[in-house]
């Protein structure tokens, strides 16, 4: 799950060298529309479930597109603190938004009836719907990466990683790479919202709560990096998992040291060359 | 959609208080209320806002206090500490309050008390209740009409006492100072009640966490009959709708905050059996008295929705105050605070309360009973509700005076 | 077809060109040569609008003016340029890097297939798996100049294409730079060889600090040596 | 660019007569006018010091509050926890800050950019943590209240005058590093750091000079706000501020040594007359950062200088 979060934000760096702030309340928007979807899709059912969220993401992906032409757009030429502070701008806006819509209470999404229950084996018990999330997020992962490594639009995309300059003077649309991978990374922010919204509650404060992690994901697996956010993002669920087992009180010291330590490690092995 | 109303309604309101705020200069009793309608505390600020206005329309209605009309001037804390201080600083400051109330969250309740403190100007806690304001934080000018942590953790533990079949206990909590006292008092009350019991070492949840699987998980290894859970809000929320897919309510028990708000919002997401809740005041237990239906009514008729604990409570803190504010005839603090420490008070909670002059706690009584599902209203509810006095939930002089000495 | 005038251009506040005047005829091979630094990249990057903005004076391609376009409109148009440090996408293979260019849409205006650029190429499809990254700078050359083939160019920019090769790989480059001319293609190549020049030029433009101070054919610059030795030699 | 202040003749009586102004409003606009003027002046203030870092070191930081947030708990720890008198603790405050910024600082000048800043966040993220979590010591989430007499026992007013004192000597003291050799190789490392260390400067160590300068002027800030609020609470080390200090620079314009300043004012401005009309105070917060940065890329600051301009005030640029 937050490996979703954290490679829409990292696709969107990686192209457009963008901090996005707002990515966690493109998250929490998913969340919020899939809250609003699932009452009128087939209620209960896992179908009417996917297509919530699907239809949430997309959703968000249209916010995410909006918001990128109306304002980031006029920036790029700008210093990337100008795009950061708009996107800053975003989640106070979003926020208040969805408050002003939904209130202030925390709002509880019904699964779908099938994932209720437990797997029991032995004398153990596993949630059904943590799997359930894990395999609709590795099925997006596995599209994604699909995508990119085949398709032209993943060409594109990571032309415009390496580049983005050099693709434009080869014909390309530049803005048209942006927008759409900005749509897109919000599009992964929605559905994983979306995804997550029925395990726990849904509230207007998720976006702070996913952003300061998704940034130490995207930090971890290397700014841009899809797969290095993959890898990232199992290291710092394990982390957490093992630091609230033997040092509850350190787990997030420890994770922010890990990215700090990442950070230096990167530093030293680039040292001696202009920094690119 | 109820919630929506809700805020809209609040919004004109805070408009329209600030508006006649110039033309009724002088001649009303000003209340600064100070609380989170907006950050983590706002889905419980919101409410515990409704049952105050509740409380001062029905009193200027009768002609306010001695003769007065009340005038209520809301601020939004934020829920943060340096913004609650500021907007109580303002109150106090440039409109000359006459009490400060509402605050939600143990730190700006501290904030806010720390200038109330300085300028002297009466204080009373609704809705954050940490016993910090009590013990070492504690100035005369305060006072707390809900029950503290401890109390509830008390509350809890006597609770939990009682079930003779329980054995094993696993206390949970919030990873904060809230928290870690609830847990303590828990657990320092159910061994003294039932040194038989074995209590495993606590586990403490990060705040804002929405993945509660890797706390569930050690939790339930040790085996226990019941977790005990400091948690509140949307970790609750997170807590039981998770706990079911590792059968938490199948394999042991969980006893924990179940405020009107989150029996509400986990509606038919709840389970059916296994869970005990401690609530601060739900309406639907709440001892009979002639004002309960009326104010249910007049509640409902208001805001389209049931009241909550914290609309309870704002809505009793207002009338304690008026009816104090009465008995001293003046506003005044040296007037005033006399009669509240002297005073006994009836609410909607019971008749008799009293507040101890030492720590300025009222002797609220906590409710604790299993959660049902009834016919009666759209949302589970408590039943066999055992309501705690709040006198035996209270910590002795002798011992909050140690504690005080201890802390300084 | 491409025809710049009195053209100032800057970087920011610094002034890099003050004025070039310089035209190109359909099938004609220009180059554009002078020391380092003194304009030769930067009159190219005026033309894609890369980077640079032109402060005054007009660069038209075929009637159509350039200025304050978005470079990718200028490549639509018909404009291929090849950068001086070749830009390939390090991380993309060489079929990959093929792949970036937009397809024209405009059927008549495609000339050049993948195939053809793979026939004028030959090690470029051995090596299409490869990651571009990793290829010596002649390949990337060449690499750098398929792709932009592949944009249809009607005249190609070329920008120091054998700058920083070994003498033999360069003379490789320029192979394809004469097979090009020979299928018909204008290009404006920047460049300091002047055995280069010789091999594949119709005209000779020369630059100093920014200006275009000379021009002729190439039978003229050769009968001119003291144009090579005021403008070309290190001092 | 008005990267240094100049300061015309002129521009020193409109900068006298708006302290003079400030003071007046101060002592005649009510107690709750001074309230928000002390609030503005301190958060002036810290912004000016992350603008110091920005405008001038060219680094963008991601966790200035760190150094508040030490600043104010440096401050706080030494007077409830270990009995400094209130006059000597003053010092300790900003000197804490410094420190904590010497040791990240370390750490943090040998990344460049975006890298920079996600390190700072990190190191802030750990500050903050710690204070959070550390119960025994620095109270946790509920902080420490009740150590002190709020504002040395001072009324709002005189409290009030102090701060803008404080400020006004800062304000000074910063102009004077921008404008000394240091701040030479400073803003020459800022601008380009593989010139000036072709011009043997070490970039490094002027990077990290900059950052501890900008963290005690922070922690001077964060102690005056423990002062003001007499109390500390983790959340002064928090996003939330680092945030806000990062639009006030952007607000006020970058690259201006008035930007963090004016920033200030308008944000708290904003906040305090916007919370009168609506209590949609995000929503329009957001708005109005998103029009003034895209109506006005180059700040506030932008406007007056362009505006002086226009009147002859100050000198050409």
């Amino acid at each position: 799950m937050l490996f979703l979060i954290a490679s829409g934000l990292t696709l969107i760096f990686g192209v457009s060298r963008i901090v996005n702030f707002a990515h966690g309340s493109l998250y929490m928007l998913g969340a919020f529309f899939t809250y609003a979807l699932v009452p009128l899709i087939a209620p209960g059912t896992v179908g009417g479930f996917f297509a919530s969220v699907l239809l949430a993401g997309l959703g968000v992906a249209a916010i995410g597109l909006i918001f990128e032409v109306i304002a980031l757009r006029r920036v790029y030429g700008a210093p990337e603190l100008m795009q950061l502070i708009i996107t800053v701008a975003l989640v106070l806006i979003i926020r208040d938004v969805v408050r002003w819509i939904w209130g202030p209470n925390s709002l509880s999404v019904p699964m779908p009836d099938a994932f209720m229950g437990a797997l029991l084996i032995g004398d153990n018990y596993f949630p059904i719907f943590p799997f359930v999330i894990f395999g609709a997020g590795l099925a997006v992962m596995l599209v994604m990466v699909g995508v990119i490594r085949f398709t032209r639009a993943g060409i594109l995309l990571r032309a415009g990683t390496d580049d983005r300059g050099m693709a434009a003077l080869l014909g390309v649309n530049e803005k048209l790479i942006f927008s759409s991978v900005f749509a897109v990374g919000a599009l992964l922010a929605g559905i994983a919202g979306g995804l997550a919204a029925p395990y726990g509650d849904v509230n207007y404060l998720l976006d702070t709560t996913v952003i300061v992690t998704a940034f130490i994901v995207v930090v971890i697996g290397g700014l841009g990096n899809l797969y290095g956010a993959f890898a990232a993002a199992m290291l710092v669920g394990i982390t957490k998992a093992l630091g609230i087992l033997y040092f509850p009180r350190l787990s997030m010291v420890l994770i922010f040291l890990i990215m700090a330590a990442v950070l230096l490690a990167r530093s030293l092995g680039r040292q001696g060359g202009p920094s690119r | 959609m109820a919630t929506k109303t809700r805020t809209g309604v609040s919004a004109l309101a805070l408009a329209a208080v600030l508006t006649s705020a110039a033309a009724a200069e002088g001649n009303t009793v000003k209340i600064g209320y100070v609380t989170g309608l907006s950050g983590a505390c706002s889905s419980i600020s919101e409410d515990g806002l409704n049952g105050t206005k509740l409380a001062v329309e029905e009193l200027n209605a009768k002609g306010g206090i001695l003769g007065r009309q009340i005038e209520l001037i809301v601020r939004d804390s934020q829920t943060k500490p340096d913004e609650g201080g500021k907007q109580a600083r303002e109150l106090v400051a440039s409109e000359g309050v006459d009490v400060l109330t509402g605050v939600c969250s143990s730190s700006v309740l501290l904030a806010v008390e720390a200038v109330a403190a300085e300028a002297g100007v009466p204080h009373y806690a609704i809705i954050g209740s940490t016993q910090k304001a009590n013990i070492e934080a504690f100035q005369p000018n305060f006072w707390q009409i809900q029950p503290n942590a401890t109390m509830e953790a008390f509350a809890a533990a006597a609770y939990v006492a009682k079930k003779a079949e329980w054995k094993r206990i696993q206390p949970m909590g919030y990873d904060y100072e809230w928290g870690h006292t609830s847990v303590e008092a828990f657990t320092e009350h159910l061994k003294e009640l039932r040194p038989d019991i074995e209590i495993t070492d606590p586990i403490f949840v990060k705040l804002g966490d929405n993945n509660m699987g890797p706390y569930i998980a050690p939790a339930l290894s040790t085996k226990p009959d019941a977790i005990y859970a400091a948690i509140f809000g949307g970790g609750l929320v997170n807590l039981i709708k998770q706990g079911q897919g590792f059968g938490l309510f199948e394999r042991s028990n969980l006893v924990t905050l179940t405020t009107v708000d989150a029996l509400q919002s986990m509606g038919s997401t709840m389970p059916k059996t296994g869970v005990y809740g401690i609530a601060r005041a739900p309406f639907f237990a709440l001892p009979p008295s002639e004002e309960l239906p009326g104010f249910i009514e007049s509640y409902r008729a208001a805001y389209n929705e049931y009241p909550t604990d914290w609309a309870v409570n704002g809505y009793d803190g207002i009338m304690i105050y008026a009816a104090a504010v009465e008995a001293a005839g003046s506003t005044g603090m040296d007037a005033l605070m006399p009669k509240i420490y002297g005073g006994t008070f009836d609410g909607l909670r019971g008749a008799g309360l009293t507040v101890r002059a030492f720590d300025g706690q009222m002797s609220a009584p906590a409710y604790v009973g299993a959660i049902a599902f009834g016919s009666e209203f759209p949302f589970p509810t408590l039943t066999d509700v055992d309501i705690v006095p709040g006198e035996t939930l209270m910590w002795s002089e002798d011992k909050i005076q140690a504690l005080r000495g201890a802390a300084n | 077809m491409l025809s710049l005038k009195d053209v100032h251009a800057s970087y920011g506040k610094a002034e890099a060109l003050h004025g070039i005047d310089l035209a190109i005829t359909p099938g004609e091979v220009v180059c554009l040569i002078g020391r380092n630094g003194v304009g030769k990249s930067s009159t190219m990057r005026s033309i894609v609008q890369d980077q640079i903005s032109v402060r005054g004076g007009a660069v038209e391609f075929e009637g159509q003016s350039l200025v304050g376009m978005r470079p990718h409109d200028v490549i639509r148009l018909g404009v291929g340029y090849v950068p001086e440090d070749r830009r390939v996408f390090a991380s993309l293979s060489v079929l990959e890097n093929l792949k970036v260019p937009r397809p024209v849409r405009d059927v008549s205006r495609r000339t050049w297939s993948l195939d053809q650029v793979f026939e004028l190429f030959p090690q470029l499809y051995d090596y299409r798996h490869r990651t571009a990254g990793v290829m010596s700078g002649g390949e990337q050359q060449m690499l750098s100049i398929a792709r932009s083939l592949l944009t249809q160019p009607k005249l190609l920019l070329l920008d120091e294409p054998h700058e920083g090769l070994a003498p033999k790989v360069a003379e490789e480059v320029v192979d394809a730079i004469v097979a090009l001319k020979a299928e018909g293609v204008s290009m404006m190549i920047s460049e300091q060889a002047l055995h280069t020049i010789r091999r594949c030029a119709d005209r000779v433009y020369v630059v100093d600090r920014g200006v275009t101070v000379w021009n002729g054919t190439v039978d003229d610059f050769y009968a001119n040596p003291e144009i090579t030795r005021k403008y070309l030699m290190v001092q | 660019m008005n990267v240094l202040p100049k300061m015309t003749p002129l521009r020193w009586g409109i900068a006298g007569a708006l302290i003079v102004l400030l003071e007046l409003v101060n002592r005649l606009a009510g107690v709750g006018m001074s309230l928000v003027l002390t609030e503005m002046l301190i958060l002036a203030l810290f912004a000016s010091s992350l603008n110091l870092l920005m405008s001038y070191g060219h680094m963008v930081s991601f966790g200035h509050a760190a150094y508040f947030g030490l600043g104010a708990y440096g401050f706080t720890l030494a007077v409830a926890r270990f009995d400094v008198p209130v006059e000597l603790a003053v010092f300790i405050g900003p000197i804490v800050a410094g420190l904590g910024g010497l040791v990240f600082g370390a750490l943090c000048v040998r990344l460049t950019e975006i890298y920079f800043a996600m390190l700072t966040l990190a190191c802030a993220q750990i500050t903050f943590t710690v204070l959070f979590q550390w119960y025994d010591f620095t109270g946790g989430d509920t902080g420490i209240t009740g150590f002190m007499n709020p504002r040395f026992g001072l009324t709002e007013q005189n409290f009030m005058t102090l701060v803008l004192v404080v400020l006004v000597l800062c304000l000074f003291a910063m102009a004077w590093i921008v404008k000394s050799p240091l701040g030479l190789s400073i803003r020459s490392v800022g601008q380009d750091r593989w010139r000036a260390e072709a011009l043997g400067l070490a970039p490094r160590r002027v990077q990290l000079t900059v950052f501890v300068i900008a963290s005690v002027f922070a922690g001077i800030a964060g102690t005056l706000f423990a002062v003001f609020q007499g109390s500390a609470f983790p959340d002064y080390a928090g996003l939330g501020f680092t945030l806000d200090a990062l639009i006030m620079v952007v607000l006020g314009g970058l690259n201006s040594f008035w930007g963090g300043l004016v920033g200030a004012v308008i944000l708290v401005q904003l906040e305090h007359w916007v919370l009168m009309v609506t209590s949609h105070w995000e929503l329009m917060l957001g708005l109005a950062v998103l029009v003034l940065v895209l109506v006005l890329p180059q700040g506030v600051v932008s406007v007056a200088g362009r505006l002086s301009n226009m009147l002859g005030l100050g000198r050409k640029k």
